[in-house]
C-alpha cells in the first residue's frame, strides 16, 4: 500500500517536516493554483459531486415533504419531542468547530503545521455550520415562523424570550457563521489575488479579480491583513468554546434527568473538537492522495491531528464517567435511573457502541505506528464520527423517552425521513466541499510561501531549476 | 500582459460593499413600514356593501344611537349586526320604495339574509368581548372612529395587537364617563389623565397584558 | 331552533398558515354536497351561520380576506336566544333503556357540551364517559342522512305506501306476521305506542334484544321474589361493601350516581371543605371478588381475582355464613378464598343494617338471589338497598324472547319486522342465525342512526332523529322520569324518530314527535295546569309526574321486611333455584368472559372517535379490543410480549386465535395484571363491517364467539397461538412507578396517627432550598386558580378526559397517531400497579394529570419566542398563535402534559366545525397545547363579574373535568379566598405536590390515596 | 521640484528574493524617500515600517466594536423583558442578567469581528480592483515569486532620473515605470531609455 511505503522509506524518526524539502516559492503556487485552474475534469470529482447532488435532491425533496405534511413525518412524539433533527444540529455544529479551531487557536499557539490545512478545514467548518443551521428551522413545527426567534420591530410588540438556550443557540450560530465567513474569506483574499494573476481565462480573472478585491499584496496591507486576521483569531477562539458550550445549554438547562448536568460544557466543546478533527482527517487524507499534496499535508500534520483526537477522546471519556459518577453520588433518583438505562435499557446498544467508537476505538492512537498509519487514521475518524452522531442520539433520545413520570414513557423510532434528512445533509455537505475544491485555492499559497521563507531564505536560489520551470 | 480592470471599478465595487451594508436595514425599514401600514391593516378603507348603507346619514345625520341597531353590545362578546327587521321597522314607511333598499326589502320578504361585508375584525385566534369595553368606558369612537362621518364604513383604527395593548396598558389615556360612551365625536377634558385615573380607579379598570385577556 | 349569526357560527381557527393548509375545504360547497338540497331551513341556516367562518379559507395573501356577515331576517326572541350567549337545556341520555339526566350547551342553536343534570338523581350533575361522547355521535358525518331501500336511495314517501300495505295485510291477520324488535324500552311514550299498534293488531309480537342484557338481574329477582324488581343500592348509607363481580362504578345502570355515593362513603377529611365534603376520618370498606379486573375492583380494600364460574361458589359461602339458611358451597373453596370469605362475613355481620352485597349484572341469576337473601338476612333490605318495581315497561327474558324471532323468522311466520335502534345482525349471540333468518322476512324495516350491518340485510332503512334532535321521553335507573327535548332541528332531512315512525305506520301519515310525545303526557297528566307541568319538567329535565312518585325512588315494591321475607324463603331451598349451579361448566380448558367495552360499549358507539381514542381505564387501549388475560397464563401459553419483527411495530403483540364451541375469531393478546387465572375476556362491539369511517375494521368481533346460552362466560376456550403480530394503541404501557413519589397511598389508620405522611415515607417539602436567590415575589395578583384532585375517590372512569375534549376542541388524531405517542389528550388518567408481582399487584390507582401550572414553571423558560408564559393569577399561558413549534417546552415539562400538533389534526369537516366550542382556538398543525385550566370559563366569569361591579366568587369557576366528575375528585377555584373549597382541601393535612422536589410549585395538588384494609385479612 | 502633476505614477524595482526588498526599503527611506510602497507575495517582517507605516488603529476600533456589540446585546434584552412588554417566564426575575450573558458575549464577539474585518478593508482602501501598480509589467509575480519596491512620483524626492539611478544601485531584476495612464508606457520606457544612451 502506497502510503505505508512512503511511511516507511520516509522513517518515523526525526518527526516528519510540516513542509518537504524541494518546495520554492513558485512551485507552491504553482501547484495549488493549478488544482483551480489547469486541472481537468476528473471522472472521480465528476462522480463524487453527481452522487452528493443526488442526495442533495433526497434533502431537498425530504424538506418539501416536510413543509407540506408538518413534522410528524418524523418519528418524534411525545415525550420525545426531539428527534434525529437536534441530534444532527449538534453533531454538525460540533464538526463545525475544527475548522475555526485549527485557524484560531493554533494560529495564535503559532504552530506552523496548521497553515496547510487551514483553509479547508475553515470551508469545512462553513458548510458543516450551513448543514447545522438547516435542522433546527426544520425541525419548527411552523418553519415559516422562524423569524419570531428574531428581535424585529412587529406589530404585536412581542419580542423573544431572551431567557430561552434556544434564542442563545440562535445568536450563537448567526454569528459563528459570520465570523467564520470572515475569518475565512480573509485568508482567501490574497490567494484569490494569487490565482488572479495566474489565471488566463478572462472569466476566472474576472471572478477571482472580484473575490480578491483588488489585492496587490503592499505591505501596508499586509500589516493590516495580518493584524486583524490576528485578532479575529482571538475573538473567535472564544467563540468557538462560548459556542458549544450555548449548544450544550439547551440540554443543560432543561430539567430532564440525563440533560441536566453541569459537566456538558466543556464535554461538549471536547466532544466538538474530537468529531471536527476526525471530519478533517476524513477530508484531509483522500485529498492529500487525489491532489498529490503530500509535500503540504504531510503525516506530520495527519499524526499531529490523531494526538488531538486521542487528547479529547479521553476529555470525553471523563465526561461519560462524571456523568455517571454525579448521577450515583448526587443520589438523585431520576439521573441514576438514567445512567442505568441508558447502559441497558432500550437504547443501551447505541450506548454501548459510542464507547466502543469514542472511547475504545481512539485508544490505539498511543501507538506511533497506528498514528501514522493512514489507512487506520481514516478509518478510524470514520468510526468517531459514528460513534458521536450516536452520542448526541442517545442524548436526545434516551434521556427523553424515560423522563419523570413513568406514564409517559414512550420510544422513539425513527422514520425513513429522519434518515433521509440525515443523509440529505451529508450529501449537501459533500457537494458544497467538492464544488470548493475545484473554485478555490483550497490550501492558503501565501502562508506555505512564507512557512518556505522562513525554512530557507532564499528557495529560488536553490532551485534555480524549480524557479525557471515556474516562470511563465 | 492583460490590461487589469479599469479605474472605475474601484468606485463601482466600493458603492456595493457599502450596498452589502444598507441594504439589508433599507429592506427591514421597508417591510416594517408595508407591515403597519393601512395597506396590510386597512385602515380607512372604505367597504363596498350590497346596500350602500351610510353611517354618516344614520348616526350623524339622524342621530340613532348606535344600541338601536347593535343592541347585543352591552351584554354580549359581539356587537351584533341589526336583524332587517330594524332596517324595516322604519323602511317599510320611508323610501320604501327606493331601488337601493330593493335587498333588504327582498331580503324581509324572502328570508334570506343580506350579506354584508365584514369590516371591523380580528383574526379567530382574538377573543374582543364589546360587553366588558363598553361597561369600563371605552367609547365606540375609540375603536371604531368617526362612524357619524362615514358615508360607507370603514375601518376607524388598526386593530393589530400593539394598538389595542397601548390602551390596556394605559387605560387612563382613553377611559370616559359610561354614559359618553355612545357619544361620537367626544372631546376629552384637558384634564383627561386626571379624570382618566380617577375613572380607572372607579370603574376598578386593571392593566390586562395576560395572552390569556384576548388569546385562548 | 333559531337561525345563527356568523359571527359564533365557528369553531375558532389559527391563523393564516392553517388556512393555507386546508384549500379543500371551501365552505360551502363541500357541506351542500353532504346535506340534502331539501333541507329544513333553519338547519340549512345553522350550517350556513357556521360555514361561512370557512370562507376565510380562501386565499393568502398578504391582507386577510373578504368576511362576510349575515345578520338575521328576524330577530330571535331574547330568552331564545342572544348571540354570544350560551344556553342551557336538560334532556336525557338513554343507553340500554334507561336515560340519565343531561344539560345540553347550546351555542347559536348547536349544542356543543353535554354536561350532567344537577337536579337528575342518577347525575348530580355529573355524567359518564360515553354520555358525553354522544354529542359528537350527532355531529358524526357517517351518520345515516338518506332513506334506502335494498341498498338504494328511496325516499320516505315510498316507504310509507310500501310499509301501508303490509300494515294493511297484517290488519287481516291481527297482525299475526308483525314483529317489533326493540332494545330494552322505558320510554312512556314508546310503550304506549306499541301497547297501541298490540291493541290493533293482538297477534302481534314485541320482542327485545339488548345485547348487554340484564337478563340475569331480573331472572336473579324472579328466583327471589316470584317477580321482576330492580334494586337500588345506596352506598352513602354503607360501611362495608362487598362485590361479587359488580362493576357498580362502570357498567351497572346508575353507576354515575353510585360511584357520588360510594366516593361520599370514602371521603376522608380532617376538616369540613364545603358542600358534600363534611369532616370525617372513617371509610367504608369494599370487598370485591371479580372475573376481570374493573374500576370497582381497583377501589377494593380486599380485592379477590377469581374466575366467573368460581364466584357463584362464593357467593354461596358468603351467604352460608351470613346466615341464609341451607345454602353451602358447592366445592370447597381454596384457602386464600376462604379467608377472604370468612374476614367479609365476619365484617358484614360486625355491620348488620350498614353493610350491601353488590351481585354483577354478568352473574348468574342464583348469584342474585343469594344476594338479595344475604342483604335480607343482614337487615340491609330498606337501608341501603332498596326495591323497586321494573323501570323497564316491560321486563322480559330478552335471549329466548330473541331466539323466538329468530325461530319465527326461520319458520316463516314474519311478514313485517320492525327493528327500532339496534343492531342485531351484528349483535345476535352467534348460535342464532339472525342474518340468515332475514333472508325470510318479505318486509324487513330498519330504524338506525347509521347504515349498518342489519340495514344492508332490511328492506328498508330509515335515518334515525339522533336523541339530542328529538323528542322523547325515558326513566333513569331508580325510575325518574325524563321528557326529552330536542336540541336542535335534524341536521339532515328524512330523518324519523322511533316515535314518529310507529305513529307513522299506525295512522299515516303520523305526527312530529312534538305532538305524540306532549299528547302522551297530557293524556297521562292528571290536574289541571299541563302546560305548567310541561315547562316545568322540560325545564328541569324530570318529569313531576305519577310516574315517578318520588324523585328517588319510584314505586316501592314493598316494605324491606316482607321482601326478606320471600327471599329467606326462597333461598331456604336452594334445589327451588332453577338452573343452579350454574351455568353448566363447558369442556374444560380455559374460560372465556365477555363484557361490555369500556368505551363503546356494545359497538353502538364504534363509530365514535372520541371513544375510539379514549384509553380504557385499565388497559390504556385504544381503537382496538384484545384478549385480556393474567401474566401467567400469557406465559403458560408462550405468548409473552415479543419484540418486532421487520415490518410491524417494535412494539408489536402476538396474535391468536381463540377457539370456543366450535368458532374461533383472532385477536391480539393484551396481559392485564390482576386479570384471574386461567380465563381470558374479550370485549364486545368491535368487529364492526358498518359502522363508518371511524369504526368500521377496529378490533375483532367477540359477537361472532358468544352463543345464546352463555351470554357473559364459559369454559371451553382454546386459545391457539399464530405466527402473526399486532401494533396495539396503548397510551401507558409501563406497569409500576419505579418507586418514585407519584401516587402516596396510606392507610386510614396511618392517616389517623400522622395525617401528613399517610404513607409514612419522608417526603421532599413542598419548596425545597432553592441554591439560587428566590425570584422576587410576584405582585399581589386579585386571583390566584389553582386545583385540588383527590386521588383517594378518583375512580379513573375517563369522564373528566371526554368533557376536556368536548370543551376544547380537542382533535382525533387516529390509531396511527397513537401507537406513534402523539395522542392529544389535554388531560390523562395515569394508572400504576403497585406490589414487585405484576402477576398478583398489592393494588391498581389512578392518577388524573391536567397541566399543573406550574409556578416556577420550566416550560415556559425555555420557549424561545415567549409563546407560553405566566399570567398575573397564575395560569401557566400557551399561546397558540405565537408558537413556533420548537417542542422543547414539552421536553422540559416533567409531567408530559404538552401535547403537540405533529400533523393537521383538527378535523376540517363542516359537519364538525358545528360542534366546536366558538370559545377556544382551533390549532392548526405545528403548535404546542395543554391544558389551561379552561381559561375560557375563567376569562367569561371575570368579565361577566367585572360588568356587574363584582368579585369572581372563589368556587364560581367550574372547569370541564371538575363539572363532569362523578366522584367531585377534582375540585377548582381560587385559592386567594380563604373560604373557597380549593383552598380548604389544599389547607388539608394529605394535599402533596405531583414531583415537589423538583421545585416547579404546582398549582395542582393531589389529596393521597388512603385505603381502608380489614386487619383480620393476612397481608399478601 | 516639479509643481505640475508628474507624468509618471512612479518607479518600480523587482527584486527576487524578500531580503532584497527589504534592504531596498531600508536604503530608499535613508535615502529620504517617504511616498513609497512595497509589494510581496507574503508578508515580510518589518517591510510596512520600512514603507511608512506608522500607527495601527485596528485593534482600538475592534475594542470599541466589541464592547458597542456587547452594551447593545444587553439592552436589547433587558428593555424587550423588563421594560416593553415586562412578563412573568418561569417565576423569575424580570432582568434576569445571568440568562442574558450569552446573547451579550455574542453581540460583542459579532460587533469586533465586523468592524475588524471592514475596519481592515477600509484601513488598506479596498476593495481597490484598479490601481497603477497593476499596469506594471511582470507586476503580476507580485502574487508568486517576485518582490516589488515602489517609489512614487508625488514624492517630494522625486526625479525620474536620480530615483532610477537610485533603484538601479540597488540591483534588481527590473526597474520599470509605472504611469498614471498605461497606454503610452512603452513609448516613455522607450525615451527614457534612449535619452540614457
Amino acid at each position: 500500500m502506497a502510503v505505508e511505503h512512503e511511511s516507511r522509506q520516509k522513517g518515523l524518526n526525526p518527526p516528519e517536516p510540516v513542509l518537504l524539502p524541494g518546495q520554492t516559492y513558485a512551485s507552491i503556487d504553482e501547484q495549488i493554483s493549478a488544482i483551480v485552474l489547469k486541472r481537468p475534469l476528473t471522472p472521480g470529482w465528476l462522480f463524487g459531486t453527481l452522487l452528493s447532488f443526488a442526495f442533495i435532491m433526497l434533502l431537498t425533496f425530504t424538506i418539501v415533504y416536510l413543509i407540506a405534511r408538518g413534522i410528524g413525518i418524523w418519528g418524534v412524539d411525545v415525550p420525545v419531542a426531539w428527534g434525529f433533527a437536534i441530534a444532527n444540529f449538534v453533531w454538525w455544529i460540533g464538526i463545525g468547530h475544527a475548522g475555526t479551531l485549527i485557524s484560531a487557536i493554533l494560529l495564535l499557539l503559532n504552530q506552523k503545521w496548521r497553515t496547510s490545512i487551514n483553509r479547508f478545514a475553515e470551508a469545512m467548518t462553513l458548510f458543516a455550520v450551513a448543514c447545522a443551521g438547516l435542522f433546527p428551522l426544520l425541525h419548527l413545527g411552523r418553519p415559516w415562523a422562524f423569524y419570531w426567534l428574531f428581535p424585529y420591530p412587529n406589530t404585536m410588540a412581542l419580542w423573544p424570550q431572551f431567557r430561552s438556550p434556544l434564542i442563545w443557540d440562535f445568536f450563537a450560530v448567526s454569528t459563528y457563521l459570520t465570523v467564520s465567513l470572515l475569518f475565512w474569506y480573509q485568508g482567501l483574499i490574497p490567494d484569490a489575488a494569487a490565482v488572479r494573476d495566474r489565471a488566463q481565462n478572462p472569466l476566472k480573472r474576472l471572478f477571482f479579480g472580484i473575490v480578491s478585491l483588488g489585492w496587490r499584496g503592499s505591505a501596508i496591507h499586509w500589516k493590516y491583513y495580518e493584524s486583524s486576521y490576528w485578532l479575529l483569531a482571538a475573538l473567535a477562539t472564544p467563540l468557538v468554546v462560548s459556542v458549544h458550550s450555548i449548544v450544550s445549554m439547551d440540554f443543560a438547562v432543561g430539567i430532564v434527568p440525563g440533560w441536566h448536568s453541569t459537566i456538558f460544557p466543556p464535554y461538549f466543546v471536547a466532544g466538538a473538537i474530537f468529531s471536527g478533527f476526525a471530519m478533517v482527517l476524513t477530508l484531509a487524507i483522500p485529498l492529500r492522495k487525489f491532489y498529490h499534496l503530500e509535500d503540504m499535508v504531510t503525516l506530520r500534520h495527519l499524526e499531529n491531528m490523531g494526538k488531538i483526537v486521542l487528547a479529547t477522546s479521553l476529555v470525553v471519556a471523563y465526561g461519560y464517567f462524571q456523568e455517571t459518577l454525579m448521577a450515583w453520588y448526587s443520589g438523585d433518583r431520576f439521573e441514576w435511573y438514567m445512567v442505568q438505562d441508558r447502559a441497558f435499557g432500550n437504547y443501551s446498544f447505541a450506548f454501548w457502541l459510542l464507547l466502543l467508537c469514542n472511547v475504545v476505538a481512539p485508544q490505539t492512537l498511543w501507538v506511533r505506528k497506528w498514528r501514522t498509519n493512514v489507512l487506520w487514521l481514516f478509518v478510524l475518524s470514520l468510526i468517531v464520527q459514528i460513534g458521536m452522531w450516536t452520542e448526541r442520539v442517545v442524548i436526545v433520545v434516551q434521556s427523553l423517552h424515560r423522563d419523570f413520570m413513568p406514564s409517559a414513557w414512550h420510544m422513539y423510532y425513527p422514520t425513513v425521513w429522519d434518515w433521509a434528512a440525515l443523509t440529505g445533509s451529508l450529501g449537501l455537505f459533500a457537494g458544497l466541499f467538492f464544488l470548493f475544491i475545484r473554485i478555490l485555492p483550497m490550501i492558503p499559497t501565501h502562508e506555505v510561501q512564507k512557512l518556505a521563507h522562513e525554512r530557507e531564505p532564499h528557495p529560488e536560489r536553490e532551485n534555480p531549476a524549480a524557479a525557471a520551470k515556474a516562470r511563465p | 500582459m492583460a490590461r487589469p480592470f479599469p479605474p472605475y471599478t474601484n468606485t463601482l465595487s466600493r458603492v456595493i460593499v457599502f450596498g452589502l451594508f444598507v441594504s439589508p436595514i433599507l429592506i427591514g425599514w421597508i417591510a416594517t413600514a408595508i407591515n403597519w401600514s393601512p395597506y396590510i391593516n386597512e385602515t380607512n378603507i372604505p367597504r363596498n356593501q350590497p346596500v350602500p348603507f351610510s353611517h354618516k346619514h344614520h348616526v350623524g345625520g339622524l342621530g340613532l344611537d348606535c344600541r338601536y341597531c347593535h343592541t347585543t353590545v352591552e351584554t354580549t362578546s359581539f356587537a351584533n349586526i341589526p336583524p332587517i327587521h330594524t332596517c324595516m321597522t322604519c323602511h317599510s314607511q320611508i323610501w320604501k320604495d327606493s331601488p337601493m333598499l330593493a335587498p333588504i326589502r327582498d331580503s324581509y320578504a324572502s328570508d334570506i339574509p343580506v350579506q354584508w361585508t365584514r369590516v371591523n375584525f380580528v383574526p379567530d385566534f382574538v377573543y374582543f368581548n364589546h360587553s366588558i369595553h363598553v361597561n369600563k368606558g371605552i367609547g365606540c369612537e375609540t375603536c371604531h372612529g368617526r362612524v357619524d362621518e362615514m358615508p360607507l364604513t370603514a375601518r376607524g383604527q388598526p386593530l393589530m395587537m400593539a394598538w389595542c395593548l397601548n390602551c390596556h396598558r394605559n387605560p387612563e389615556r382613553y377611559v370616559r364617563p359610561r354614559e359618553d360612551v355612545f357619544i361620537m365625536g367626544y372631546q376629552p377634558p384637558e384634564n383627561q389623565l386626571t379624570l382618566g385615573r380617577q375613572l380607572v380607579q372607579q370603574y376598578h379598570i386593571r392593566k390586562l397584558q395576560d395572552c390569556y385577556t384576548c388569546h385562548r | 331552533m333559531p337561525p345563527i349569526e356568523r359571527e359564533k357560527g365557528k369553531g375558532r381557527r389559527e391563523e393564516g398558515e392553517e388556512k393555507r393548509e386546508n384549500p379543500g375545504s371551501q365552505f360551502p360547497i363541500p357541506l351542500h354536497e353532504e346535506m340534502d338540497p331539501a333541507m329544513d331551513r333553519r338547519a340549512f341556516l345553522t350550517l350556513l351561520g357556521a360555514s361561512l367562518a370557512l370562507a376565510g379559507l380562501s386565499g393568502c395573501t398578504l391582507r386577510p380576506p373578504d368576511e362576510k356577515i349575515v345578520p338575521y331576517v328576524h330577530p330571535p326572541d331574547a330568552d331564545e336566544m342572544t348571540p354570544g350567549k350560551p344556553l342551557f337545556y336538560a334532556t336525557a341520555c338513554p343507553r340500554n333503556g334507561y336515560v340519565d339526566g343531561v344539560l345540553v350547551t347550546s351555542r347559536e342553536g348547536r349544542p356543543i357540551k353535554i354536561e350532567g343534570n344537577l337536579l337528575h338523581p342518577a347525575s348530580l350533575g355529573a355524567s359518564d364517559a360515553i354520555t358525553q361522547a354522544t354529542l359528537l355521535e350527532m355531529y358524526d358525518p357517517d351518520r345515516s342522512q338518506q332513506v334506502m331501500h335494498r341498498g338504494l336511495p328511496g325516499t320516505w314517501d315510498a316507504f310509507l305506501g310500501e310499509a301501508n300495505t303490509y300494515m294493511q295485510a297484517q290488519r287481516a291477520v291481527r297482525g299475526a306476521g308483525l314483529r317489533v324488535l326493540t332494545g330494552s324500552v322505558t320510554s312512556p311514550t314508546l310503550v304506549a305506542q306499541i301497547r297501541a299498534m298490540q291493541a290493533q293488531l293482538p297477534a302481534m309480537q314485541w320482542h327485545q334484544h339488548e345485547p348487554i342484557s340484564r337478563d340475569n338481574v331480573r331472572a336473579g329477582a324472579q328466583m327471589a321474589f316470584g317477580r321482576y324488581a330492580d334494586t337500588l343500592y345506596d352506598f352513602t348509607q354503607s360501611a362495608v361493601i362487598v362485590s361479587l363481580d359488580g362493576d357498580f362504578l362502570l357498567s351497572m345502570p346508575g353507576h354515575v350516581r353510585y360511584a357520588r355515593d360510594y366516593a361520599a362513603s370514602r371521603r376522608v377529611r380532617t376538616k369540613a371543605c364545603g358542600p358534600g365534603q363534611p369532616a370525617r376520618e372513617i371509610m367504608s370498606r369494599l370487598y370485591v371478588a371479580e372475573s376481570m379486573p374493573t374500576l370497582t375492583g381497583t377501589m377494593a380494600d380486599h380485592r379477590l381475582p377469581l374466575r366467573a364460574r368460581d364466584i357463584e361458589n362464593v357467593a354461596r359461602a358468603l351467604a352460608q355464613q351470613v346466615g341464609v339458611n341451607g345454602v353451602a358451597p358447592t366445592e370447597p373453596l381454596p384457602p386464600e378464598v376462604a379467608e377472604w370469605v370468612a374476614v367479609a362475613a365476619r365484617d358484614l355481620q360486625a355491620f348488620r343494617g350498614a353493610g350491601v352485597i353488590v351481585p354483577g349484572d354478568f352473574q348468574p341469576p342464583a348469584v342474585h338471589a343469594l344476594a338479595h337473601a344475604m342483604n335480607a338476612a343482614l337487615g340491609n333490605t330498606g337501608k341501603a338497598v332498596r326495591y323497586i318495581a321494573p323501570v323497564e315497561a316491560e321486563p322480559m327474558d330478552q335471549a329466548a324472547s330473541f331466539r323466538k324471532l329468530v325461530q319465527d323468522m326461520q319458520a316463516g311466520q314474519v311478514q313485517m319486522l320492525i327493528i327500532l335502534s339496534s343492531n342485531p345482525v351484528y349483535t345476535s349471540p352467534a348460535d342464532l342465525d339472525f342474518a340468515g333468518a332475514m333472508a325470510k322476512v318479505p318486509m324487513s324495516v330498519h330504524l338506525g342512526l347509521y347504515d349498518d350491518e342489519t340495514s344492508a340485510l332490511c328492506q328498508w332503512h330509515i335515518p334515525e332523529t339522533h336523541y339530542l334532535e328529538t323528542w322523547s321521553d325515558g326513566r333513569a335507573y331508580d325510575g325518574t322520569t325524563t321528557i326529552m327535548q330536542p336540541l336542535i332541528a335534524p341536521l339532515y332531512d328524512n330523518t324519523r324518530s322511533a316515535h314518529e315512525l310507529l305513529d307513522a305506520l299506525l295512522v299515516p301519515p303520523g305526527r312530529a314527535g312534538h305532538d305524540i310525545v306532549k299528547t302522551f303526557w297530557s293524556g297521562q297528566h292528571r290536574g289541571a295546569d299541563f302546560e305548567a307541568f310541561w315547562r316545568k319538567s322540560l325545564n328541569d329535565g324530570v318529569a313531576a309526574h305519577p310516574l315517578s312518585l318520588r324523585r328517588r325512588g319510584g314505586t316501592e315494591l314493598s316494605s324491606g321486611a316482607s321482601v326478606a321475607g320471600q327471599v329467606s324463603l326462597q333461598a331456604a331451598n336452594p334445589t327451588s333455584q332453577p338452573g343452579s349451579p350454574s351455568p353448566v361448566p363447558g369442556g374444560g380448558g380455559l374460560e372465556l368472559i365477555f363484557r361490555p367495552d369500556p368505551t363503546i360499549w356494545d359497538g353502538r358507539y364504534a363509530n365514535n372517535g372520541w371513544l375510539q381514542e379514549l384509553p380504557k381505564p385499565l388497559t390504556k387501549l385504544t381503537w382496538d379490543n384484545a384478549v385480556l388475560m393474567s401474566p401467567r397464563t400469557a406465559e403458560k401459553l408462550g405468548l409473552t410480549r415479543q419484540g418486532g419483527t421487520p415490518g410491524t411495530h417494535p412494539e408489536s403483540v402476538p396474535v391468536v386465535e381463540l377457539r370456543y364451541r366450535g368458532r374461533s375469531v383472532r385477536g391480539p393478546v393484551l396481559i392485564l395484571p390482576g386479570h384471574p387465572d386461567g380465563s381470558a375476556t374479550v370485549t364486545l362491539g368491535y368487529g364492526r363491517t358498518r359502522a363508518g369511517h371511524v369504526g368500521t375494521g377496529a378490533g375483532f368481533n367477540a359477537y361472532a364467539l358468544r352463543t345464546s346460552d352463555a351470554l357473559w362466560h364459559d369454559d371451553g376456550l382454546e386459545i391457539v397461538r399464530t405466527d402473526d403480530l399486532f401494533s396495539l394503541g396503548v397510551t401507558h404501557s409501563h406497569q409500576t412507578m419505579e418507586g418514585r413519589d407519584i401516587v402516596r397511598i396510606g392507610s386510614i389508620t396511618q392517616f389517623r396517627k400522622d395525617p401528613h405522611n399517610p404513607d409514612g415515607k419522608e417526603h421532599v417539602p413542598n419548596k425545597p432550598p432553592m441554591i439560587l436567590p428566590e425570584a422576587p415575589p410576584l405582585p399581589p395578583s386579585e386571583y390566584a386558580w389553582g386545583m385540588s384532585i383527590d386521588n383517594n375517590v378518583c375512580i379513573g372512569c375517563n369522564a373528566c378526559v371526554v368533557a376536556c375534549q368536548a370543551e376544547n376542541n380537542i382533535p382525533v388524531v387516529g390509531k396511527e397517531q397513537v401507537l406513534g405517542g402523539r395522542e392529544m389528550h389535554w388531560l390523562r388518567i395515569d394508572r400504576y400497579y403497585t406490589g414487585m408481582d405484576m402477576e398478583r399487584p398489592t393494588g391498581t390507582y389512578f392518577m388524573p394529570i391536567p397541566c399543573m401550572q406550574c409556578e416556577k414553571a420550566p416550560c415556559e423558560l425555555v420557549c424561545p419566542v415567549d409563546a407560553t408564559l405566566h399570567s398575573d393569577d397564575g395560569l401557566n399561558m400557551m399561546v397558540y398563535n405565537r408558537c413556533v413549534g420548537t417542542r422543547y417546552c414539552s421536553n422540559n415539562c416533567p409531567y408530559k402534559v404538552r401535547r403537540f400538533n405533529f400533523l393537521q389534526y383538527a378535523d376540517i369537516a363542516p359537519v364538525i366545525q358545528l360542534m366546536r366550542n366558538p370559545e377556544v382556538t382551533v390549532r392548526s398543525r405545528g403548535v404546542m397545547e395543554k391544558c389551561t385550566y379552561c381559561v375560557q370559563r375563567i376569562q367569561n366569569a371575570k368579565i361577566d363579574a367585572e360588568v356587574q361591579d363584582r368579585k369572581v366568587g372563589g368556587d364560581e369557576v367550574q372547569t370541564a373535568c371538575q363539572q363532569a366528575c362523578p366522584t367531585n375528585a377534582i375540585v377548582f377555584g381560587d385559592i386567594n379566598q380563604p373560604d373557597s373549597q380549593v383552598a380548604q382541601l389544599k389547607a388539608e393535612p394529605h394535599d402533596y405536590p405531583l414531583l415537589a422536589e423538583l421545585g416547579t410549585r404546582p398549582r395542582t395538588t393531589y389529596l393521597a390515596r388512603l385505603v381502608n384494609p380489614n386487619p383480620e385479612m393476612r397481608a399478601e | 521640484m516639479r509643481k505640475e502633476r508628474p507624468l509618471i505614477y512612479g518607479l518600480m524595482a523587482e527584486f527576487d528574493t524578500p531580503e532584497a526588498l527589504l534592504n531596498a526599503a531600508k536604503q530608499a527611506r535613508a535615502a529620504g524617500y517617504r511616498r513609497m510602497d512595497a509589494f510581496s507575495p507574503f508578508a515580510i517582517e518589518g517591510l510596512a515600517e520600512e514603507v511608512g507605516f506608522r500607527f495601527n488603529i485596528l485593534p482600538w476600533l475592534i475594542l470599541i466594536g466589541g464592547f458597542g456589540g456587547a452594551i447593545l446585546g444587553y439592552f436589547m434584552q433587558w428593555y424587550g423583558m423588563a421594560i416593553s412588554y415586562p412578563i412573568n417566564v418561569g417565576g423569575r426575575p424580570l432582568n434576569s442578567w445571568a440568562s442574558y450573558v450569552p446573547p451579550t458575549f455574542e453581540m460583542g464577539v459579532l460587533g469586533a469581528s465586523l468592524t475588524g474585518f471592514f475596519a481592515m478593508l477600509a484601513l488598506c482602501r479596498l476593495p481597490q480592483p484598479y490601481h497603477p501598480v497593476f499596469t506594471a509589467p511582470q507586476f503580476d509575480l507580485t502574487t508568486r515569486n517576485r518582490f516589488f519596491l515602489c517609489l512614487q512620483a508625488n514624492d517630494p524626492q522625486f526625479d525620474a532620473r536620480r530615483t532610477w539611478q537610485f533603484l538601479a544601485n540597488l540591483h534588481p531584476v527590473h526597474i520599470m515605470e509605472v504611469d498614471h495612464d498605461p497606454q503610452d508606457m512603452v513609448a516613455i520606457t522607450h525615451r527614457i531609455h534612449s535619452e540614457e544612451m
